[in-house]
């Protein structure tokens, strides 16, 4: 900020007039860019749930999705098996809640 | 092994009723003194880190007596920082040892907690100005602490009361999330900058050598209206840290 | 005495008790299974009015909770996994200070600390004392208030034979006012508490998996439950 | 749940008042006599300051609005109000230090009682986040977070007036007030500030907006059993 100021004109304060809505500016398009990261991530989230909204559900509480929902191959065909035999593991497992929180009555 | 189960009558039945706030307040302030009484865990430290303080304030700034400003700003520091250690402690047992739960499941008013335990840290603030205030007077005050004491005596009285107020709000606001020694000053600290300010700005000048002066009152307004305000803020908001 | 229909309760987005729908008549007892986690504590705090219910109707003795929690708390006592008890304190010093908080009178703590056996070790702060008393001075003080529901987690986990021979009458079938003292009890144990029981409730992940009169109940379907 | 409903409109409107303000003050406002150009920064610095005050109160009203509905969402709404307010405050207090250089040659002044006031208040709101993250149950820690956001939102104001209290000469330029400007200025500085206020409400509808689709997304995951 120093060196910013001082390349600028002094004497009319436009230097740190400049720097004052640079600033600004620059502070709003941080948040912009952090906000950017996080969309994309949540688009790589949807085209994820997308994807496996394509398979068959494993026990469906819900429809799962519509049949005309497969689109993007690409990514359908490698469905990410890795959550399924785990979810098998959770339900007929020796521990049907694992993430059960024995924490709540602790914190309580 | 035993004859007689004891379950109670019907006239000991209809004798138990709800006690009122007064009595609720009673029980849970006799608890807590009761504990530190035993486990001294608070007052002590509190009142020794107060003089270690002053100690520490004599080497770094180089001084061996001070005055006006400067004396009113380490006098209240240092109180502030050693009410800190005592609102780090002040729920500790009662969340650790489930006496949260066992207040939860009485029939009585809620606020009883905050009462209690306000009243509870006043008590320990009160202490802990009893010995700090005399070692002040003796290790680092310039000015005679007799002729300032009266005046001393109301702003303190007014600043303990925002200080166990707001102490006990954010004392129970930090004692069930991790990090709670470190979260319980990072929010006082702030919140407590304007007892800081009406406390070492009334007391400055009674310790002044220079331009001694009185009491100002618009710095007594301010810390009673501080005490007002969130007095009745943590009233209304304190049920809901004990609820789940 | 306990109607519940339809409770819910979560844990951030996930069900830690899922639609579960019971009724249970004064004066019986319910006990409830489940291994770790199928929500047999969260069941019986959400009793003792310690938690809200997300959802379902709840109403404990007579009073739909969460509205009117204020009216059954003090007629309900909670034995859970904490004593809810200062180590600082004595036996009798933490006794008196719930007693206070109940309105009850301090006879009735010496009556209590006379049937656990603890009238020697009353005065001793309760951090000298070994598990087992601390259980039975947590025993006397679910029961001081002479509460209508008694709810009991896990109760005899840290008892010893003799422990729970003195604490039966205090907190056994049969206890209370007018000898109708209505509990819950869990249990994570397949083989403890099915002869308290009048009602069994078999919780897994947070569902009911078995509600039946407990005559009825094969020893071998609670053992399934933990499976 | 609408997402981004109005969004659109919003943001149009938000990049129009700025285009609109920044040519006020660039262009219209005139040059003031004191301290010339570099009083160009009020412009920027006041409203800004303003809006973001006023956000932490409206999270604190948002906050109380959470306690007595219990709506989840209106903590989220305070959540984000307040956490806007934040980035917007950082903003204040580098355009206020870049000010205060230029005016009076130094990067801070303890005579500014509004800059002293607004680094107190950011230092109380910086502990916001760190207490949310800190409570693992969700449920408690918007309890918890809106207790704060309320009793926060009372410090505001009385912040500002044991500060300025404490001052104790008058500051030589008027950093808060706007009330006797010339109309040209006073003009500007209202283009500003309705302009900073939309920006805010952009801001905060998008950073809803996002968050509330997170949500979603989990919440899909979950029901089509992918967590």
């Amino acid at each position: 900020m120093n060196s910013l100021a001082a390349t600028l004109p002094q004497g009319t304060g436009s230097g740190y007039v400049a720097a004052a809505y640079i600033v600004f500016f620059a502070i709003v398009l941080i948040y912009v860019a952090i906000m950017a990261i996080r969309l994309s991530r949540v688009e790589r989230d949807v085209r994820e749930l997308h994807a496996r909204a394509g398979q068959p559900p494993q026990q469906p509480p819900q429809p799962a999705a519509r049949p005309g929902d497969v689109g993007e191959p690409q990514l359908a065909e490698q469905p990410q098996l890795g959550a399924r035999p785990r979810r098998q593991d959770e339900t007929h497992g020796q521990t049907p809640e694992p993430h059960t929180p024995v924490r709540e009555r602790e914190t309580v | 092994m035993t004859d007689n189960p004891p379950t109670a009558n019907d006239a000991r039945r209809s004798s138990a009723r709800p006690p009122g706030l007064a009595a609720t307040v009673g029980a849970l302030l006799g608890k807590d003194l009761l504990v530190e009484l035993r486990t001294l865990e608070s007052v002590p430290g509190m009142s020794l880190f107060a003089v270690s303080t002053f100690v520490v304030f004599h080497f770094a700034l180089n001084q061996n007596t001070v005055s006006g400003d400067e004396a009113a700003g380490i006098l209240w520091v240092t109180l502030l920082f050693a009410a800190m250690l005592g609102v780090n402690r002040l729920f500790v047992a009662d969340a650790e040892q489930g006496g949260f739960d066992g207040f939860l499941l009485a029939p009585v008013d809620r606020s009883a907690m905050l009462v209690a335990k306000a009243l509870a840290l006043l008590a320990y603030l009160i202490v802990l100005e009893l010995v700090a205030v005399p070692a002040f007077g003796l290790l680092l005050l310039g000015s005679p602490l007799g002729q300032a004491l009266p005046g001393l005596l109301a702003v303190l009285a007014l600043a303990d009361v925002g200080i166990a107020v707001i102490g006990t709000l954010i004392a129970a606001l930090a004692v069930r999330t991790r990090a709670r020694d470190l979260l319980g000053p990072l929010l006082a600290l702030p919140l407590l900058v304007p007892v800081v300010i009406g406390g070492a700005r009334a007391s400055s000048p009674l310790l002044s050598i220079v331009h001694p002066g009185g009491l100002q009152l618009r710095w007594l307004g301010t810390l009673g209206l501080y005490d007002l305000v969130f007095g009745l803020i943590a009233y209304a908001v304190f049920d809901f840290l004990l609820e789940d | 005495m306990i109607e519940l229909d339809g409770l819910v309760r979560r844990y951030g987005e996930r069900e830690v008790l899922s639609d579960v729908s019971l009724s249970l008549a004064g004066g019986q007892t319910l006990v409830v299974f489940g291994c770790n986690g199928a929500g047999k504590t969260t069941l019986l705090r959400v009793l003792a009015t310690l938690l809200r219910p997300h959802a379902g109707e709840v109403e404990v003795l007579g009073c739909r909770l969460p509205d009117d929690a204020w009216q059954v708390r003090g007629r309900i006592g909670l034995l859970g996994h904490e004593p809810l008890l200062y180590r600082e304190l004595t036996p009798r010093e933490n006794l008196r200070f719930h007693a206070r908080l109940h309105g009850v009178g301090t006879e009735r703590v010496e009556e209590l600390l006379a049937a656990v056996g603890l009238v020697d070790r009353a005065g001793e702060p309760l951090k000298t004392l070994s598990r087992g008393m601390v259980q039975r001075v947590a025993i006397c003080r679910a029961v001081l208030h002479d509460p209508e529901l008694l709810l009991l987690d896990e109760p005899w986990v840290s008892l010893d034979p003799a422990a729970r021979e003195l604490a039966w009458p205090l907190i056994g079938a049969g206890t209370g006012p007018d000898g109708r003292r209505t509990r819950v009890i869990s249990s994570h144990d397949p083989g403890g508490g099915l002869a308290e029981a009048d009602l069994v409730l078999g919780l897994r992940g947070g569902r009911v998996a078995l509600l039946r009169e407990a005559g009825s109940v094969d020893p071998s379907e609670i053992t399934e439950l933990y499976r | 749940m609408p997402i981004g409903r109005g969004l659109r409109t919003l943001s149009i409107s938000t990049v129009a008042a700025m285009g609109v303000a920044l040519g006020l003050v660039f262009f219209y406002a005139p040059i003031e006599a004191e301290e010339g150009f570099l009083q160009k920064i009020f412009y920027l610095h006041v409203p800004l300051a303003i809006v973001s005050l006023c956000g932490f109160v409206l999270g604190g009203l948002m906050a109380i609005a959470h306690l007595r509905t219990r709506d989840q969402r209106w903590d989220l709404r305070s959540y984000v109000t307040i956490h806007m307010s934040l980035i917007l405050g950082v903003v204040v207090l580098l355009t206020g230090a870049i000010w205060a250089r230029g005016s009076w040659g130094h990067w801070w002044v303890w005579s500014e009682p509004t800059l002293v006031s607004f680094l107190i208040v950011m230092l109380l709101y910086a502990t916001y986040q760190p207490l949310r993250f800190a409570i693992e149950d969700p449920e408690r820690q918007a309890r918890y977070a809106s207790v704060f956001a309320i009793t926060a939102g009372a410090f505001v104001p009385m912040n500002f007036l044991a500060v300025r209290l404490s001052s104790s000469y008058l500051h030589p330029r008027v950093l808060g007030s706007s009330s006797n400007l010339p109309p040209p200025m006073a003009l500007t500085f209202g283009v500003s500030l309705g302009a900073m206020a939309l920006l805010f409400a952009t801001l905060c509808s998008y950073e809803l907006a996002a968050k509330r689709t997170r949500i979603l997304l989990k919440s899909s995951s979950r029901i089509l059993g992918y967590r």
